[in-house]
């Protein structure tokens, strides 16, 4: 480290602790309490980076967030490694690994920086105007602009770390913990009401922190020792609660914002394992008080980016706050008073301070005059006209301003200096209130946007408010949270507050130089390497949109999102074009404040939280039995039960002959199920499903398929009628949730006449679905009472009765076409009756089968399933279903519209079987259908939905929806496949048993 | 006529240190009454004045618009192109305008910087698998480029995908179109602009419509911010606000608007080099020549105009942006932004006169306008200009509400783009 | 995220809620003696009002009541809720 | 007879018969089965029905609760509440007794409707100082009040799932989750729980 650059009398850091860390691989060393900015500062070190475009030399200028330059690589663990890190907000901890970005083979000596040889002939947007010839070359270039992109490197493996999520809910949200924002909550909190207090960093004052100087006191104190007063008394407030290292990261409407809480960041790696590393904070606040202060801007003047080349208040905060002089001769140069504050702690730092080059006639605030009685020199009405040193600035060449400030007079002075401050006055950070849809109005006198009309509950105070003066920021501070909190507190009114006062204020948005501008290098934005000539390049060719600007030339598009250039963009079309910044408007700023990992947004929903997994009560038997799932909505479905090395079709076409053969067993729990009571239950079926409902008989069971409006099938299942006003509706797995919530919605909606309730039974009851001709044999010895004579108990009915003390219902109804019953039980008793039934069922070989399974069973009958055979444009006449639409029902949902002159057509695609001329091949599911093979290109006349090779039938069966279907039984069609091409004849939809007699078997 | 772009005009430019270049377009006081007036300055609009000028030699044309041209769904879109669509309407809609972006850099002399990098769709259940195969076998047959890949192609054709079997929806493949990719927004706007402008077409900016000014069946013109304009024809090309246009002459559409988020992240060296999607686990994501991932989200389920959504869409998106690709997590948000989409019931847009005479509308394009520019602009020109459709979007007319004679790609593009 | 003053439950946050498009389509009680026209009319045709709309909300992830809002779609502000079957509080 | 079994797979191999959980400040356990009826109804024959046969007043207040010795009654909307037993007891005889003798009185007499959801919630019962702070990683409802109100109910989402939320006592709050999704919530409480 080299000593000379620290001074050692500083308060704030733990210089009695040092820390180890890596910058480009060479072991560096800092204090407790640094960022990585200070600490590579203090080791001399400014050069950090390479500019986008050019690749030019960048070095830290600034202390913040809104940092264009100093973004590092922290890391280099594949896992671990986080890009475009702010050097000026990274917490300096043991093992910190950092290196520079955007920059081959080093930052010193970086082979992109050819670009700036090139740069007077790739000005902004270049590239629309050229790699266009020869139009098969683009690629080419297109890889070479690619590889040159992008600046830091993304992580290449999974993250270890953990994030969160919190939901807040309280009264005052103040964000900032600076003056303003504490003087705001402790009047809050003082006042009963819940609040919290964020702020980024992580400790709390601000700027106001260290600001020791005679020109700004309170009571008599320094404004510093004051507010560290204020600060200390904060931790005994009982309704405040203080989150540091906590950036506000979006403000939403109705006062949703979120904020990213930085838990392990600072810490050691040994210190970090296990913990949550960020965590989001969803927070809702009754009233929020923006408190988030004001930003200096540079001064846009030629070759204004060299490393050196610091704003004004940031090299005071190094000094000051770090202890760490970023220049041993440093010049400054400014349109406002900020650069003489920084003067004065330079000069009690004991930092040679060359001169202050003020754009400003003489002006003699009490801030100036206390510089000059220290003796520093100011240049008045002057400017910088270049600076240079390649990758350290080492001199600036200053000239005398012409009368109107448009060009320079004089001799050029030389001034070799280590480091330039600049200052370019101040811009306050409205991004939140902008961000949560606040209007900015624009106070000419300070040439600052500042929050105007506001929806939501809220108010900006302090230097975000445009207050800017010490005694206004504690006063107005004070006053208007009194005022937005309907409070009388009187606790800041009567202070005696000291404080300079700002007389003159200029700008000149972009300085002139002794150069015409085509040859000078005044940027904008340092990151993109966009200059004030690229924007007014963009104004010539008809640009003037403040957004096409933006567009055009990437101002204000760097990681930074213009925090530093906006303004300055803003300044330079104003003058250029004549418009008054007011009524340019400015881009808008978009969340999130400060870039915000993705890993915090999500949470812990990664992984296994991804998603939610549903599971039926027989699930751990499917897993004991290696089941293989299929992932059905949220549901896990046991799809198949392979055995030994089986692979999927073979333990399909094996548990779909045992279901025929004998008995097979399936869990059907995950079938959606809705108790439907009321006096006008019978009524509302009508209304809901195509068939007629009313002459069921109490104990029947009913398949029934529901529409949507616009006519096409929707969800369909059986529906048991279990007392006079009592039914139960099945409904598919998928369509479960919605098919409850749209029937709700008419019932409430459209039919609150109806006296009709309905509730959700799905996950009371298990389903145990037994088929094949041994079910009979298996129920029964499952429940001996139970009577399953075919005359007590047929198809398409339902017995109640008890499995020992426990009530079940036995359905008789099938998805197979076999003689087949389903067991409903209490779910906690799922898994042991099915187990029972498992028992039963041994000496006929019962055999577990999963949904594939189930899925070709009931193709072999031509079954539809919703969802796998139509698709929203089918309607039940296209399924070829007629027989389910009710002609004497004068309404049901959708009935109107199979009527519309489309829906009626006859050629529609309708619903038919396939056979493959051979029938071993089996057809691709979604594969087209066409008559003709010679013709290119060719009419696609309908697909394949569904398709199996049937071991029942041993050959390949097919369902699919064909154009004028329904007329075409017999011929014969083409399925054209990559290399092939598979003959087909269109059949009747049913392959197996048309007659049904498995089903009474 | 305009300078021609090229790497020597550039050179050439240098030696006056680029003060010479030309305005890409003029900015014109409305004049009177134009024989056609595009309201809306997008990419769509700007694309219909260009190949009105272009194809059907009308020179009278202005295009108006609110604020700035490509200021709406054209800059803050996730810049996606392809056209494998599952209807044979779609297919023909799509990949017409996919064959014009092929030629659109040299055709307009302005680089839009179309990058043919592939687009990917995910498989994650099996009724997924059944979809995308049927809309790849429809594909091929369409002549579209359009194949299904398994899970160790997805794997090698995208590296960075984690395509384990035990993650909570797995891949279990996807297709690839080759052709299809991304394109610079902004750059479509501008290109056509420029182009648009070069024939004689006025852009006017800042420039709202107030109201549409009738005479029984037929319109006589637009009142706007800017003074009364006469026209024989207003061809309506407004997004999200088509229905605050169609209100103004008491036209229903079937349409809703609504919000749609994107949002990229910071900028990082080339990561993955061509564009996913994923419907099942709403996700889709490429990266930019800039070199910021580049995400859409879903829209929200209510009208707005705000162009704002919930955060929790963001999250949703970014939750399964993770699952799949989980060496992002460490990656940053930089911005975040929505857009306002008109969406049809059936997902496919409208490019179709009206009951009014003169009056036509082109609008519906949800969640994917932005891939369609081209052709959109192209047929839309077609069918102002002979007063009826061409025979690519002779299915995207008003009346298919009617008739039911829907083209539904709602199955096939949850999330369309 | 918009807090949504649910008639029954009181102020949650909008994740509990569905949205359920415009209020006060009423669907017609006789479609059989609607054109083609006018049914499309009641099944697709919609205001999409940027302004002041009235439409559907569900409390789906709470009491799993449909009620009705007013809500300025222009800048999202809910300007009232009332239950279904309630006559708007505001024209 | 067969056996119950709960919906939660067991990690623990310990004795008792549902899971427990401990974490710091948080006791979190499964709560074995027992009777819960959904009610509905509307008129006012209806809530004086149910107040005879179950000598429970139901709750009309929103977000509210009422009980007795035995029975504690939730408000889920002004139609809708969710009864339960306040204990453990002999499911198999009593429960049907209870349930029958309502669904006869109720729905049978067109009143409302009566429907046993026993086994479609799986209660889980969570104690201790770190319940809101649990609770507030998943779920966006505003507990400032409702955690100082006994008997407060709330139906909202808990990462991402249902739930019925209610205040059985300070700092102890019963959970009502689906069963299907019973498994999952578990296992995210846990994860979440051990890392407050």
């Amino acid at each position: 480290m080299s000593e000379n650059l620290r001074i050692t009398n500083n308060k704030f850091i733990d210089q009695t602790t040092t820390i180890s860390f890596k910058f480009d691989g060479k072991t560096l060393y800092g204090f407790k309490g640094d960022t990585l900015a200070s600490a590579l500062l203090a080791n001399n070190i400014h050069l950090v980076g390479r500019s986008f475009k050019y690749h030019r030399p960048r070095g830290i200028m600034t202390c913040g967030s809104e940092e264009p330059n100093a973004i590092v690589q922290v890391g280099n663990d594949a896992s671990m490694t986080e890009p475009n890190a702010r050097a000026t907000e990274i917490e300096l901890y043991e093992g910190l690994d950092a290196s520079s970005q955007n920059c081959w083979p080093s930052v010193n000596f970086d082979i992109g920086a050819v670009n700036n040889f090139f740069s007077p002939i790739i000005p902004a947007a270049f590239y629309y105007k050229t790699f266009m010839w020869p139009a098969s070359f683009w690629k080419k270039y297109e890889y070479f602009i690619r590889k040159s992109a992008g600046l830091g490197k993304s992580p290449t493996e999974p993250d270890k770390d953990i994030y969160d999520h919190r939901y807040l809910h309280c009264d005052v949200l103040v964000v900032g913990g600076g003056i303003s924002g504490i003087i705001a909550a402790k009047t809050a909190a003082n006042n009963g009401l819940n609040t919290v207090l964020i702020d980024d960093k992580n400790y709390l004052g601000g700027t106001t922190l260290f600001q020791q100087n005679e020109c700004f006191k309170i009571n008599n104190s320094y404004s510093n020792e004051w507010l560290k007063k204020e600060i200390e008394t904060l931790n005994s407030i009982e309704n405040l609660t203080i989150k540091t290292r906590t950036t506000l990261a979006a403000y939403h409407s109705y006062n949703y914002l979120l904020a990213r809480e930085n838990l392990t960041d600072h810490l050691s790696s040994s210190k970090k394992k296990n913990k949550i590393r960020q965590r989001l904070w969803k927070i809702r606040a009754k009233k929020v008080i923006i408190a988030t202060g004001a930003m200096e801007r540079p001064l846009i003047f030629n070759n204004n980016d060299r490393p050196g080349i610091i704003l004004s208040t940031s090299i005071k905060k190094y000094i000051d706050y770090y202890g760490v002089k970023c220049g041993q001769k440093i010049s400054l140069f400014t349109n406002n008073d900020s650069a003489y504050e920084t003067a004065i702690s330079l000069i009690n730092s004991g930092v040679t301070v060359n001169s202050v080059i003020d754009i400003r006639d003489k002006t003699n605030s009490l801030i100036v005059k206390q510089a000059e009685k220290l003796g520093i020199k100011i240049h008045w009405k002057s400017t910088v006209v270049n600076t240079n040193g390649y990758k350290k600035i080492n001199s600036i060449e200053i000239m005398k301003l012409s009368d109107d400030s448009s060009g320079v007079i004089g001799k050029k002075i030389n001034e070799e200096c280590d480091c330039l401050g600049i200052s370019g006055g101040w811009t306050p950070r409205v991004h939140l209130f902008t961000q949560s849809g606040g209007k900015l109005k624009f106070k000419d006198k300070d040439n600052v946007f500042l929050p105007d009309k506001s929806e939501l509950d809220q108010i900006s105070i302090g230097s975000c408010n445009g207050d800017f003066e010490l005694d206004e920021v504690i006063k107005n501070s004070f006053k208007l949270t009194n005022k937005f909190l309907n409070l009388n507190n009187n606790d800041y009114e009567n202070l005696e507050i000291i404080s300079s006062k700002e007389i003159d204020k200029k700008n000149i948005w972009l300085l002139p130089s002794d150069k015409p501008l085509g040859k000078t290098k005044p940027f904008l934005d340092f990151q993109n390497d966009s200059t004030a000539k690229d924007v007014k390049l963009a104004l010539r060719e008809g640009f003037k949109s403040i957004e096409h600007v933006k567009r055009y030339t990437t101002t204000g598009m760097g990681t930074d999102q213009g925090k530093l250039s906006n303004m300055n963009a803003l300044g330079i079309i104003a003058e250029t074009t004549g418009v008054k910044m007011g009524e340019l408007g400015t881009t808008t700023f978009r969340p999130p404040y400060t870039p915000l990992t993705f890993g915090a947004i999500v949470g812990r929903n990664v992984g296994e939280f991804f998603d939610i997994t549903r599971k039926t009560p027989m699930h751990d038997w499917h897993v004991e039995n290696k089941a293989e799932f299929e992932n059905v909505g949220q549901w896990k479905r046991a799809w198949y039960y392979p055995i030994k090395n089986e692979n999927m079709h073979k333990a399909v076409q094996r548990e779909s002959k045992a279901a025929r053969d004998s008995a097979g067993i399936l869990d059907a729990s995950t079938l959606g199920k809705i108790d439907i009571q009321g006096s006008d239950a019978s009524e509302f079926l009508n209304r809901v499903y195509t068939n007629t409902w009313s002459k069921l008989e109490i104990g029947k069971c009913r398949y029934g398929l529901m529409l949507n409006e616009d006519g096409m099938v929707y969800d369909d299942g059986v529906t048991a009628r279990l007392g006079e006003n009592h039914y139960l509706m099945t409904t598919t797995t998928g369509g479960a949730a919605n098919v409850l919530s749209k029937l709700e919605d008419y019932l409430q909606t459209e039919w609150p006449e109806l006296d009709v309730y309905l509730t959700s039974v799905t996950d009371h009851y298990a389903t145990i679905s037994i088929c094949g001709p041994n079910s009979k044999k298996i129920v029964k010895k499952v429940i001996p009472d139970l009577d399953l004579t075919d005359n007590n108990f047929p198809h398409m009915s339902f017995k109640n009765s008890m499995i020992g003390k426990i009530r079940c219902r036995v359905m008789r109804i099938s998805f197979t076409g076999e003689h087949s019953y389903e067991i409903n039980i209490q779910s906690s008793y799922g898994k042991s009756v099915w187990e029972e039934c498992f028992k039963a069922g041994k000496e006929f070989n019962i055999t577990p089968y999963g949904t594939e399974a189930m899925h070709l069973l009931r193709a072999e009958k031509g079954f539809i399933i919703a969802g796998q055979d139509t698709d929203g444009t089918m309607t039940p006449v296209d399924l070829q279903m007629d027989w389910i639409i009710s002609k004497k029902k004068y309404d049901f949902i959708g009935k109107r519209s199979l009527y519309r002159s489309d829906t009626i057509r006859e050629d529609r695609k309708q619903l038919v079987g396939l056979l493959t001329e051979d029938p071993k091949e089996v057809l691709e599911e979604g594969s087209q259908i066409v008559a003709e093979t010679n013709k290119q290109p060719v009419e696609m006349l309908g697909h394949v939905t569904s398709s199996y090779f049937s071991p029942n039938l041993n050959k390949s069966i097919a369902l699919a929806v064909i154009k004028s279907g329904k007329k075409l039984k017999g011929k014969k069609m083409f399925v054209p496949m990559e290399n092939k091409t598979i003959n087909v004849i269109i059949t009747d939809a049913i392959f197996l048993d048309k007659e049904n007699k498995r089903l009474n078997a | 006529m305009k300078n021609k772009y090229s790497i020597f005009a550039l050179i050439k430019n240098a030696f006056t240190y680029h003060e010479n270049w030309q305005r890409a377009w003029r900015d014109p006081l409305p004049k009177k009454e134009y024989d056609v007036v595009i309201v809306g300055g997008g990419g769509h609009g700007l694309a219909t004045a260009y190949y009105l000028a272009k194809k059907h030699g009308m020179k009278n044309i202005a295009v108006v618009e609110k604020g700035w041209i490509g200021g709406g769904n054209t800059g803050r879109n996730t810049t996606i192109i392809r056209s494998n669509y599952l209807w044979d309407a779609s297919a023909g809609l799509y990949d017409h305008a996919l064959k014009i972006w092929e030629g659109l850099s040299q055709e307009l002399n302005y680089n839009v910087m179309f990058s043919q990098r592939g687009v990917m769709n995910l498989a994650h259940n099996l009724q997924d698998v059944r979809d995308l195969k049927r809309r790849t076998h429809a594909n091929r047959l369409n002549g579209i480029d359009s194949v299904w890949l398994n899970t160790e192609e997805v794997k090698k054709f995208c590296p960075i995908i984690n395509t384990s079997p035990n993650i909570r929806y797995p891949v279990l493949g996807g297709t690839l179109q080759k052709r299809a990719g991304t394109a610079r927004h902004d750059a479509v706007a501008w290109g056509y602009a420029r182009g648009a402008d070069a024939m004689g077409v006025d852009i006017i900016q800042n420039c709202e419509v107030k109201n549409i000014k009738r005479n029984g069946d037929s319109i006589e013109g637009i009142e706007t911010t800017k003074g009364f304009i006469k026209a024989k024809k207003i061809g309506v090309v407004a997004a999200g606000h088509s229905s605050v246009i169609a209100n103004m002459v008491d036209l229903k559409l079937p349409l809703e608007s609504k919000p749609l988020q994107a949002l990229v992240s910071e900028p990082v060296k080339p990561i993955i080099d061509t564009v996913v999607m994923s419907n099942a686990v709403h996700a889709y994501i490429s990266q930019s020549d800039k070199g910021e991932l580049v995400i859409g989200a879903g829209t929200d389920a209510y009208v707005s105009y705000t162009q704002r959504g919930s955060h929790d869409v963001v999250e949703g998106t970014l939750k399964a942006i993770l699952e799949l690709y989980p060496i992002f997590s460490r990656m940053k948000m930089l911005r975040q932004w929505g857009g306002i989409v008109d969406i049809c019931p059936d997902a496919s847009p409208i490019i179709s006169k009206t009951h009014i005479k003169g009056l036509y509308f082109n609008c519906g394009w949800g969640t994917g306008g932005f891939k369609a520019t081209p052709g959109s602009g192209d047929l839309f020109a077609h069918t102002i200009a002979n007063d009826e459709p061409h025979k690519l979007n002779a299915d995207f007319n008003i009346n298919r509400f009617v008739s039911g004679d829907l083209v539904d790609e709602h199955g096939a593009a949850a999330v369309a783009h | 995220m918009f807090l949504i003053n649910c008639p029954y439950c009181g102020e949650r946050d909008q994740s509990e809620f569905s949205a359920g498009g415009e209020a006060h389509i009423v669907r017609p009680k006789q479609p059989t003696e609607l054109s083609d026209d006018q049914w499309a009319e009641f099944l697709f045709m919609r205001k999409n009002i940027k302004g002041v709309q009235f439409e559907r909300w569900n409390h789906a992830h709470g009491c799993r009541k449909w009620f009705n809002m007013i809500r300025d779609t222009s800048n999202d502000k809910i300007q009232a809720v009332y239950k279904m079957g309630e006559k708007p509080p505001i024209k | 007879m067969p056996d119950w079994n709960s919906a939660i797979k067991k990690i623990d191999n310990d004795a008792a018969s549902v899971n427990t959980k401990h974490h710091s400040e948080l006791f979190i356990s499964e709560v074995e089965p027992i009777i819960k009826l959904n009610l509905r109804g509307k008129s006012r024959d209806f809530l004086s029905m149910v107040g005879k046969i179950l000598n429970i007043i139901l709750p009309t207040e929103a977000n509210t609760s009422t009980n007795n010795e035995y029975i504690t009654a939730l408000w889920f909307s002004p139609d809708e509440w969710l009864i339960f037993k306040n204990n453990v007891t002999n499911r198999d005889t009593e429960e049907i007794k209870i349930e029958e003798n309502l669904f006869k009185n109720i729905s049978q007499k067109k009143l409302g409707s009566v429907t046993n959801v026993s086994d479609q919630f799986v209660l889980i019962n969570i104690q201790g100082k770190n319940v809101y702070e649990l609770l507030s990683s998943g779920c966006p409802f505003n507990f400032n009040d409702f955690k100082n109100k006994k008997g407060a109910v709330t139906q909202t989402i808990l990462n991402h799932t249902d739930v019925i939320i209610y205040n059985e006592e300070i700092n102890k709050i019963n959970l009502f989750v689906r069963r299907s999704f019973s498994e999952h919530l578990w296992s995210w409480i846990n994860d979440c729980a051990s890392r407050l």
